[in-house]
């Protein structure tokens, strides 16, 4: 019988190495699978690759995390927010990396890992700064650069609805970055609220199919913070 | 002409009037600050469809702080609701509504815009090496129709619409229309065609708060 | 009020012109918007190109539109099949042109044109036939060819549920080629089995959001012919 | 070493001998033919999800005939049924699960494969100008295994494992088994390697009706 559930933080972690790239889903705290940040800052791995659409606000999650030295670079639309202090000390000092993705780029950019799609081309960013650089080419007399996959090791979602075989469905704007991510990882993870018996999510509403997810971890932690 | 009594627009009075030339049935993404402020001041009897890029289309207002869904925010991520007929979808796909060109309109705020349409609106100077871009070029290159909703001048008085824009670009070419607290602006291929002013201001005035040259377009002055 | 929903098949098909891209969905029968093609069919526009999965079968539908003269050319993935007797009989008589796209490509490439990507990259029809011409740029030490957007004017969809706004949901595998389709035409017209009332259709299952609809027509008309 | 008495297998138990080689939690997708009764042949109580590229993942049998769903077919266009667990998807979805590299296998049918693993299987000719190539392009370039089942020469006798293919190429270097009704082989850097035979059939034998040179890699012979 297939059953993606596991039980413990520590089966969930399991295996995530130093120099790993980590998908984290979210868009703010909503559809932040909060816990597993807090399980993989447990775990222990450094020298991470994180991406995410924002860099962490506060002194917990994805900023603890960063706090503790374990995150090498940080690709993301959106580093400097409210509250966004510890990577701000930390990119200041020089000790993080960072890489501005426009959004829609960063999604895209791991939907197209997810697709098998190595690059495709473009119309944000030509012309500024974050188009620099990248090969721009010519389609039907408009410019557009070329972007390339991005891929990662791991994903951490968060999920409202997860079964067995790893199908998920998220809760409203919940949804953002998790499905996309998902995708573009070798081993996906998922935190989810609910767990399901086989065959009572609905077929035509499951919105990642379980083939994009290795582990489910059933972690009812409730709202998430504004 | 000499300057009547005139009064520039209060940010409130900036989004009814972008507000009042969106027509119903259109497809609209709100940038933060002043422009979202435009949703609550389109007509209730008006259908207008407003998406934001976190993946929801057919956004409503404000829920009553006793009805707030915590799980439900916009992309300046505050609470909001869900219209009937509304629908959510991820990220990539949220983007490919904004990227192909499906979205009517969106109204952003800027720093500048120059005269060719150029858009600097994600980064306050070349020496930021972690400004915050989002979804904004994202939007400014791919909808359909780009409006700017901004003060027409700084704090400090200098001009925001300019010939070439000093700030890092969002976007070349991407503006269509320019609402300020003084007038609104098309940007036209001849360059910045005033279509309307405040009540009592001058387009000389205009012109003297203007980097680049204007035209008078206005239908009646 | 917004409302996308036609009473007729002239409203529904007004305005489309000879020499019009035609995006037709369905997989087979099952998702094929069959009382459209008849709509078009009376409509008269000719000089059309069509993309599909397959070139029709038997004489009615897509095979009679063929047979009528009113198509240039057909872009499809399987041409051939059991009762593609009127596309045989054209394609041998030199009286319409065809281009064979690989499946997967096929639906990615209307998926990029929906999306405002302009080309991409695949690994699929590397060093075949299918491949022959196209640009190859090796990403990773794998070579890729790259793939134009195919965009439609026109796209003819089948839904299972469609509300006034043009939300679309479908019905199992008759799901197919028509979201992809949807977002790749300047005029999207879904002929929908049922209508609901606005809010009925559940948002978190909405597949095709309105605003990729321009015009939805009521028309049940039982099950697909297998 | 010459020949017993042996016997190649029937399309069944071709299609029996692929199942007994996929694991529980593999996720499959099935061309055509041979391949597609390959799904009845998994044991019961072992868990393998099919894919179908026409938007299906955890397809199920045929159903009974009083229980067709119209509107559920798979890729072959037979009416089938959905698991427990089972989930639809767009064609663009679904190829994306394809080309991604996600399914752990596909099994297909061809007309030849080349001992550098190049697969034909779409086109019976270079002059055919109409051929219909399906999924079958995507699938060979995007599964992480592709597995393809075939009788081990054509109808005339002419071997279908080849030095080089003479049909239209499908995909190159992408087959990594082939099962046909003779033997099971390997398609490994230093060529075709023989894993087993049927019981009876000797190793020249087999070369014998093989164009390409075999590696003799059987366990036990």
């Amino acid at each position: 019988m297939i059953n993606k559930i596991v039980k413990t933080m520590a089966e969930a972690m399991n295996g995530i190495r130093d120099g790993s790239t980590v998908l984290i889903g979210g868009f703010g705290s909503v559809g932040q699978p909060a816990l597993l940040i807090e399980g993989l800052i447990e775990h222990g791995a450094a020298g991470l690759t994180i991406v995410a659409n924002n860099a962490g606000t506060g002194r917990t999650g994805l900023a603890r995390l960063m706090e503790l030295g374990r995150v090498r670079k940080i690709i993301c639309s959106f580093p400097r927010s409210a509250g966004s202090v510890v990577f701000e000390e930390l990119f200041k000092a020089g000790k993080i990396e960072l890489e501005i993705v426009p959004q829609g780029t960063l999604a895209e950019r791991m939907r197209a890992a997810g697709a098998g799609i190595p690059a495709f081309y473009t119309a944000t960013a030509v012309g500024t700064k974050l188009g620099a650089g990248k090969p721009v080419q010519e389609f039907d007399g408009r410019d557009y650069v070329m972007e390339r996959a991005l891929p990662g090791d791991v994903a951490l979602v968060e999920a409202w609805q997860a079964d067995r075989w790893g199908n998920l469905a998220y809760r409203s704007s919940g949804r953002n970055f998790n499905p996309v991510m998902a995708t573009a990882a070798k081993l996906t993870i998922a935190q989810s609220q609910h767990i399901e018996e086989l065959g009572e999510l609905d077929p035509e509403a499951v919105v990642t199919p379980g083939i994009y997810v290795q582990r489910v971890i059933h972690l009812p932690y409730g709202d998430p913070k504004s | 002409m000499t300057d009547k009594d005139w009064q520039p627009l209060s940010r409130g009075q900036m989004a009814a009037r972008v507000a009042r030339d969106i027509p119903e049935g259109w497809y609209v993404n709100l940038g933060i600050g002043i422009p979202t402020l435009v949703a609550d001041q389109v007509p209730g009897d008006r259908e207008v469809i407003f998406q934001s890029e976190n993946g929801i289309l057919g956004m409503g207002p404000a829920p009553n702080p006793e009805h707030v869904d915590p799980w439900l925010i916009n992309a300046g991520k505050q609470h909001v609701t869900l219209q009937r007929g509304g629908a959510y979808f991820h990220h990539a796909d949220s983007f490919a509504i904004i990227r192909g060109g499906h979205l009517d309109l969106c109204v952003l705020g800027a720093f500048e815009v120059a005269e060719n349409g150029d858009i600097a609106n994600w980064a306050t100077s070349e020496a930021d090496t972690a400004p915050a871009v989002g979804g904004a070029m994202d939007l400014a290159a791919g909808v359909r129709r780009l409006w700017v909703v901004m003060e027409h001048v700084t704090k400090e008085g200098k001009p925001r619409l300019v010939k070439r824009c000093s700030y890092p670009l969002t976007a070349l070419k991407a503006v269509h229309r320019i609402y300020t607290n003084l007038a609104v602006i098309d940007v036209a291929a001849e360059g910045f065609c005033v279509k309307e002013t405040v009540p009592g201001l001058s387009f000389e005035s205009l012109q003297s708060m203007t980097e680049a040259p204007l035209i008078d377009d206005r239908a009646t002055q």
